[in-house]
């Protein structure tokens, strides 16, 4: 069904392959060897094929090592498949391995009798010391029993095919090959080289030499599969049969959240003002909102996440929609900012894309340990709500609809994403740009009986009121204030109410968002619940385990504060309740605080997100 | 600043909130409070454009009693909050009132980048040399060995100049003036409301709870005209009681020098527009007791403004790319059909 | 029993007076007043003389009002009493009203029957305006009928008596008219007056005038009373019978954390380093610890929290005892800072003195609503152990206590008061020196077998070296790092495993910390458990409800993390729990959340303390 | 600094710790990392009473590097973490390593502080006009256009001057150098070391992979005499590849002037001791293309350092009251004794 106009008629009539349903590559090699980008074109290629896809890259720690060395390696791993797809996969069935480093860091890795491809030539003494290792393992008999060994002298095969391009130094030459590996493994595969070659035509279009040498190194690594027929046979992953209709295109956690927050801006009708301070790895939102300056977007790169997030205060009573992001230390810098944004009632999104912790610690790994920061990292009684997307795509989604309850509910809303779903990718239905509902953001100009903490009966929202607006001046600031009038007290039941009120405008806020959807038995014995970026993982292990037989049903979190108003109902329909998380227990923490329910809990805390089979070792062993 | 000038002349009156003002009988707060309702109706600045961002500190406390849009924020980071609303909508007249522990103390990061950007901001500091609301400890401009709550044996922290740290910090505008000195504090407010850019006032401020006798040099009519440097574009720098002294180079240093003695000729002539800050940092280090102080605008530049650069950016990419379509944003790159 | 230096014969044969177990009195006037001065010195003679003292006053909110206004008004009250005290008392008997506002502000609390004395010669036009009057209420008939009203024109009396004191302003003069108040109070209750004119001699040593002015108003004050006999009769609270022996102060909680941090060093025998940002209403401890630089104590008044958190860790890091202190907004700004602490795992302690809030909120006011935060306002799993005294002498024992915990686990310590401890006062047995115990606080100077994250085995702790040891240099920082070598890793396993040492060593305090102790019946109906300020009233009511004959049992909090290990089996054994707390639920909520049983709330959020009245009314509406 | 040298004379190996080095090939850190190493031995501080404090950044790497003690703390936060390590123990010879965001975006605050204290402190502020560690964005020293992942468009925000804002911040000792400058650099090094007090040295750094060009006016062997003023105390500002050209006051204006047009004496004659801190402020402006770029010591004048101060004072308690004596404590004020 899938049409692809950049599938050309050769690769149609492949039949000889062998046939998978999916399959995970892991692309690992030196920071400079270009990993990320080979990932990137092999994903694009097989999701503009019909597959689906799911890419985990593993960015080296934030110090860049000396080549060779295993905290300099860069890792992409790329899931594609002919069914749906909810994981970048718990572990390759093929590893390319550029470099001594990524073969010892990766192998144990390596599903067994699976295909090993690495390039001989970087197996140098250097290489070797570099990555820890006292001999050759290439050189080691049986050291690769289990698996399919392929080596490849990439870097002299390269060099080969690019002889004649005088005007490129041998630095340059060398370069290429990642483009030869991707060959190699697109005829491994059976993909057409089109797109990327495209892709070279674009990058490089100002380097027409770039874009031959490219080419042609990718070419001849195809042909290379062709001659040397290494591998027991080549794999056809088929495109997906049942896909809903539309346009589709890759997007990552990152890229999603920009558009979403664009796209909220223009359906308020309102600039966008973003305050934000580099920090892994949000640091791809400021610079995905700063290339979009014709969409009214104002991008401030502030000195700070303090600065941040006042700045957004500042653009928020001025009247623009706007937000922030950060990460770890930086969301803790805004926290007392984040307060008076509480206390002044005005309308703006702060994302938190979570990484390890605590402290700086592992800035380019995946965490979820900021929850309970989220919730109550301020001083005194301080409600925010919460919202956390469960995939790549659905960042989208709830960037969109941070904005929205935002802008409806006159407050500040977290965005709780995390290094995980903000790198990988996975294909995305590109919305009807029309059918997505208009965001209520009216100022109010009418003087008439105005009142700065008047409020809304059924969102107990105040009103938007921005500077330029004759008659309705006002003065607005942290301190103790009476509820209404909003002018500064100190009186016990003023403090008393404005205190509950604040409580009982972001409780009632259940009231706009959807209940608990629940996939799997009405109940039963077991119900998996889970927030954020672990969904694919909790989704296969969950459906994989009901395939067993196991009443086990699964519900998935986007809404963390306010919870849902069906969640207690629904945690009462299962004798058991797991969370699995990416920390000590934070959900489960708050489901026992708030329902007095027991929770059993799976967590990890390893800047990684879970596999599949974790989980349902889990599932398996609470029902066994 | 909006282009449309409200025809209804505003008076003093219309500045003023129904809060009550709330400092300390006798506070030199309550001379600016009443020189800055004085000025605004002057502007022509329709009062709907015009936004008060303070800090936390007895100063900050001003916006509550301006009848304008205001906001009281949080310590230190006024001026941050202020580029927001400027950035949002650079049609309003945006100042910021801070103290010297909130601008200079917790503050001081912001206030150096909200000047270096040039943000069009009017940024007034009033200088206690006192922690006023937490009820007197030693803040940043406090004199060395100033016993204060917090230092019963005298502090042993140097005090910071506020004007030298803002003309390094690349402002566009940096003047001082005193509370009590109303005709002086109106002009200048006048002056920095003119500037496009950040404007960087100075305000000595008498904290008569805590400090009253951090400014009698400048406020006793014994001394204090000798201790006065009045600065006048393009005019020679004269001061004294009887304007019978004046200041010129000697070599890489300004002297005073008795006008009887010395050709007028000879004196430093005043230039506030003046590109190399380095003068203005000059003037900004006279201090008494060897040399005046000096009162007026010290550096007066004009430079393109963050809020116009920013928008200028957005008007560029509408330019060169068109208006930002959301449709065609999301198809960049890679796409493929599925029917 | 209580020898009594200061009480003169002349007030030994007081018999005449009608005689109260204990009295409460407010003074309330404007900030210019002295009502503070006032209330201390009444305070201090009635605890010279052998009573129960505790305090309660309640500045004006941190902006000077004009005199005269509600806003401007200073109050102090203070409860004395021939028994044990637990509170400053829900209501005064005895209100002194230096102006309008005063009478307005504070009329309805007093009791039915009380007295009320009121400066006429502040009722002038100007104030009763100012204060919200229409009229003249003490010219209305029969508006103070249930009280007995005292009217006295104090000004004029005041200048009168000082008539010849030609040296000083009227200005100055009428200063004074706090202290023939203060003489008309001490006739009353039969109270000496030697203490205050001493006071006045020292304070005002280099003004003799002022001394005498002062000392003239004072007896003026006195003798009226007994000219006038305006009251239905004189008042003798008698001294307590049984107190333990010792030398007695009175203290307050702000003072005696000042005590405990300098004791601590002392006992410790190193250098303390205080870094600090004034803050209401934290300031009082940095201002006391300046004038001890003789205990060798360094305070660093730095540029803002997050430079004084800062300024701990280094000082820690080289060796010294380190503390720092905060309210609302500080803490918030800490956060980032902590967590380096957390991970560098050194001891010092973080006192926050709770204030209203969110934001600025209420500074000057009480609240308890940032214990969620101190337990998890920070990015990623950082767990940190929390103490909090119950009163303003126990603050004392605590802070010594937290430094002890930090030393000897190796981790940050937060000390959780609030503003109504740290400004109330109650008498403090002053401890015996020598009898305290050292604090062992060894730098390890031996290189052998060294590494930075090796452990003790009962505490986890890792050993604190600091520079200037000679072969033990090391490096640390907020990475992620392997335990045992404190290596910088991003290891996934050596990740997980220090979160969970960390976490670890932080429950194994339990260890050492007291078993949670109950007053009151072993099981029963109910369990009433409180943390912090909150203690007197809760002590006072679940008390009063015993003698009534309810079944109720009391316990009170020191350690919230970790939690005494008796407390899970403790709230067992009551059918109902109850934990009355001045936030909106907050260690409620964490009690459902760690022993997952159902848990009664009395909230209150009006930046003031309980009432011991609300807490019996709770308590019998739950037995009932 | 410890009265007893360490008798044991140390080497550079002595200085190198076990850790891998992790900065991109040909990353200027590595020459001040190496330089480093190679003076430390000859200051004759034992190695343990040496502390390496840094924030985040790739140059905060740095003191994992160096065998001695280190902190390696939290964006730019290291001024105030080394002024308590060095007020809890002022024998200690505290250096920290900081970058231009580090320093002077996050850290402004921090940065100003603590030279205004004049803490013992050497501070080294690895300068590459660039955020190297989180990939690439501006910095508050990038130039104004200045194109980059946050600025597409290029740069809006006016850069600071970091000598500037030290000079303002009352910096005791400014002084500048660059990474491939080993000589100098050295020199430098062993200056701020001998300092007493705050010493603040901005090292030209390159980042090349993500601003590799930045300093190659100052490093190209065609230009960079021209563009680099060597400053040596006590004599007159002469450069250029042939010492040709020198600098003297033009008003108040510094200019260059040919040597073969005017005479020597006209120069103006260094002066790093200069009190008034106009001259080193005037210096810290000087910058392409019309003015060469200072490098050297601009200032260095001596003042008591803040931990001196501190612990003065606390002598001064001792002797004034007597050690502190607990029992004494708790007993002032009034108390009573119940037997
Ligand atoms: C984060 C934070 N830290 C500390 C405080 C306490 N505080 C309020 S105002 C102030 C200093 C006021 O001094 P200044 O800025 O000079 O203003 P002034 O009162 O003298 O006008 C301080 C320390 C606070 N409100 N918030
Ligand atoms: C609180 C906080 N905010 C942001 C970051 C991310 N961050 C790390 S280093 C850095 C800037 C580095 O630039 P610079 O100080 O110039 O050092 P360089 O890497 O260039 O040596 C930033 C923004 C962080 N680690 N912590
Ligand atoms: S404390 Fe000082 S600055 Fe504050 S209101 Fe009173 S006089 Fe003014
Ligand atoms: S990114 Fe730049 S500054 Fe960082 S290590 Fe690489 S070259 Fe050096
Ligand atoms: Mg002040
Ligand atoms: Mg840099």
């Amino acid at each position: 069904m899938a049409e692809n106009p950049a599938v050309s008629e050769a690769f149609d009539h492949e039949h000889l392959a062998d046939e998978r349903r999916s399959v995970v590559i892991l692309f690992s090699g030196d920071s400079g060897d270009g990993m990320q980008l080979t990932g990137d074109q092999f994903t694009n290629t097989s999701a503009v094929l019909g597959n689906d896809v799911s890419t985990f890259p593993d960015f080296p720690a934030e110090i860049r090592a000396p080549a060779g060395t295993i905290p300099g390696l860069s890792g992409f791993q790329v899931n594609f498949s002919a069914d749906e797809l909810y994981t970048a996969g718990d572990s390759p069935q093929v590893l390319v391995a550029m470099n001594p480093a990524a073969l010892k860091a990766n192998l144990s890795e390596l599903d067994s009798g699976g295909i090993l491809i690495v390039n001989t030539d970087a197996f140098t003494r250097n290489n070797l010391r570099k990555a820890g290792y006292d001999a050759n393992p290439l050189e080691e008999e049986n050291a690769f029993g289990e698996y399919e060994l392929v080596k490849v002298p990439l870097t002299t095969l390269t060099r080969n095919a690019l002889e004649d391009i005088d005007s490129l130094s041998t630095q340059a030459r060398d370069k290429c090959k990642n483009a030869f590996a991707l060959g190699l493994v697109y005829w491994m595969f059976s993909r057409p080289l089109e797109n990327t070659v495209r892709f070279y035509q674009t990058k490089f279009a100002k380097m027409p030499d770039v874009v031959e040498a490219n080419t042609r190194a990718l070419k001849a690594g195809y042909n290379y599969g062709d001659t040397i027929e290494a591998f027991s046979g080549r794999v056809r992953v088929p495109s997906r049969a049942v896909v809903e209709p539309g346009i589709y295109r890759r997007i990552t956690g990152n890229e999603a959240v920009v558009y979403g927050l664009v796209t909220a801006a223009q359906k308020a009708q309102l600039p966008l003002f973003y305050g934000s301070y580099p920090i892994t790895p949000a640091s791809p939102i400021l610079e995905g909102l700063a290339g979009l300056k014709n969409f009214d977007v104002r991008t401030f790169q502030a000195e700070d996440e303090i600065a941040a997030m006042c700045s957004i205060i500042g653009a928020s009573f001025a009247g623009s929609l706007s937000a922030t992001a950060s990460s770890g230390p930086g969301i803790a810098l805004k926290s007392e900012a984040i307060n008076l944004a509480v206390v002044m009632e005005l309308p703006m999104v702060i994302i938190n894309v979570q990484r390890g912790g605590p402290s700086t610690g592992l800035p380019t790994k995946t965490e979820q340990a900021d929850l309970l920061e989220v919730l109550f990292g301020r001083n005194g009684e301080s409600p925010i709500p919460v919202v956390a997307p469960a995939t790549p795509g659905e960042c989208f989604f709830y960037a969109l609809e941070a904005c929205r309850i935002a802008i409806r509910h006159m407050t500040p809303v977290f965005l709780l994403t995390d290094g995980y779903i903000a790198n990988s990718s996975e294909p995305w239905k590109i919305p009807d740009v029309d059918q997505i509902e208009e965001i209520k953001a009216g100022n109010r100009t009418d003087p008439e009986g105005y009142q700065p903490y008047m409020r809304e009966a059924e969102t107990l929202a105040r009103p938007w009121v921005v500077p330029g607006t004759p008659g309705l001046e006002h003065r607005v600031g942290g301190l103790g204030k009476q509820d209404v009038t909003g002018n500064v007290s100190y009186d016990p039941e003023d403090h008393e109410h404005i205190v509950k009120t604040r409580a009982a405008k972001v409780a009632q806020i259940a009231n706009f968002i959807s209940p608990l959807q629940i996939d799997g038995p009405e109940e039963g014995d077991l119900l998996v619940l889970g927030w954020g970026g672990t969904y694919g993982a909790i989704r296969e292990a969950v459906t994989r385990c009901q395939a067993k037989g196991y009443s086990v049903a699964r519900g998935h979190l986007r809404s963390l504060n306010p919870f849902p108003s069906n969640l207690a109902d629904v945690l009462k329909r299962y004798r058991r309740v797991l969370v699995p998380e990416l920390n000590m227990g934070q959900l489960a923490f708050l489901l026992q605080a708030h329902y007095l329910v027991e929770v059993e809990k799976l967590n990890k805390v390893q800047g990684r997100p879970f596999q599949i089979r974790e989980i349902m070792e889990k599932i398996e062993a609470l029902l066994d | 600043m909006s282009e449309v000038m409200e025809e209804k002349t505003l008076t003093r009156k219309d500045f003023v909130s129904d809060q009550e003002v709330r400092w300390c009988p006798g506070c030199g707060d309550y001379a600016i409070l009443a020189q800055m309702q004085k000025v605004l109706p002057d502007l022509g600045i329709p009062r709907e454009n015009i936004v008060f961002v303070s800090g936390i500190g007895c100063s900050s406390r001003f916006p509550y009693y301006m009848n304008t849009y205001g906001v009281h924020s949080i310590h230190g980071r006024a001026p941050a909050i202020a580029t927001g609303v400027k950035s949002a909508n650079p049609d309003l007249s945006v100042w910021v009132i801070t103290g010297d522990g909130d601008a200079l103390s917790i503050g001081g990061n912001h206030f150096l980048h909200c000047l270096r950007r040039n943000v069009d901001l009017k940024v007034l500091l009033f200088n206690n040399r006192i922690y006023g609301l937490t009820k007197g400890q030693y803040s940043p401009t406090s004199l060395e060995g100033h016993r204060t709550k917090s230092s019963p044996m005298g502090s042993i922290d140097y005090p910071l100049h506020p004007l030298s740290v803002a003309v390094s910090a690349e402002a566009t505008f940096v003047a001082r003036t005193q509370d009590t000195n109303i005709k002086h504090l109106s002009q200048i407010l006048q002056r920095a409301a003119a500037h496009k850019g950040t404007a960087f006032v100075e305000i000595y401020q008498n904290c008569v709870v805590f400090n009253p006798t951090a400014w009698d040099h400048t406020t006793d009519s014994d001394v204090k005209d000798d201790n006065i440097l009045y600065l006048e574009d393009g005019k020679p720098l004269i001061f004294g009681k009887d304007r019978d002294k004046g200041i010129r180079m000697n070599g890489l240093q300004p002297e005073v020098v008795n006008l009887s003695d010395v050709d007028e000729q000879e004196l430093i002539v005043h230039n506030e527009s003046e590109d190399n800050p380095h003068y203005a940092y000059m003037l900004s280090r006279m201090e008494d007791p060897h040399m005046p102080l000096p009162f007026g605008v010290l550096r007066s530049v004009s430079r393109p403004t963050y809020d116009e650069l920013l928008l200028d950016q957005v008007d560029q990419a509408v330019e060169q790319k068109g208006r930002g379509d959301l449709d065609q944003l999301f198809k960049s790159g890679d796409t493929w059909t599925v029917e």
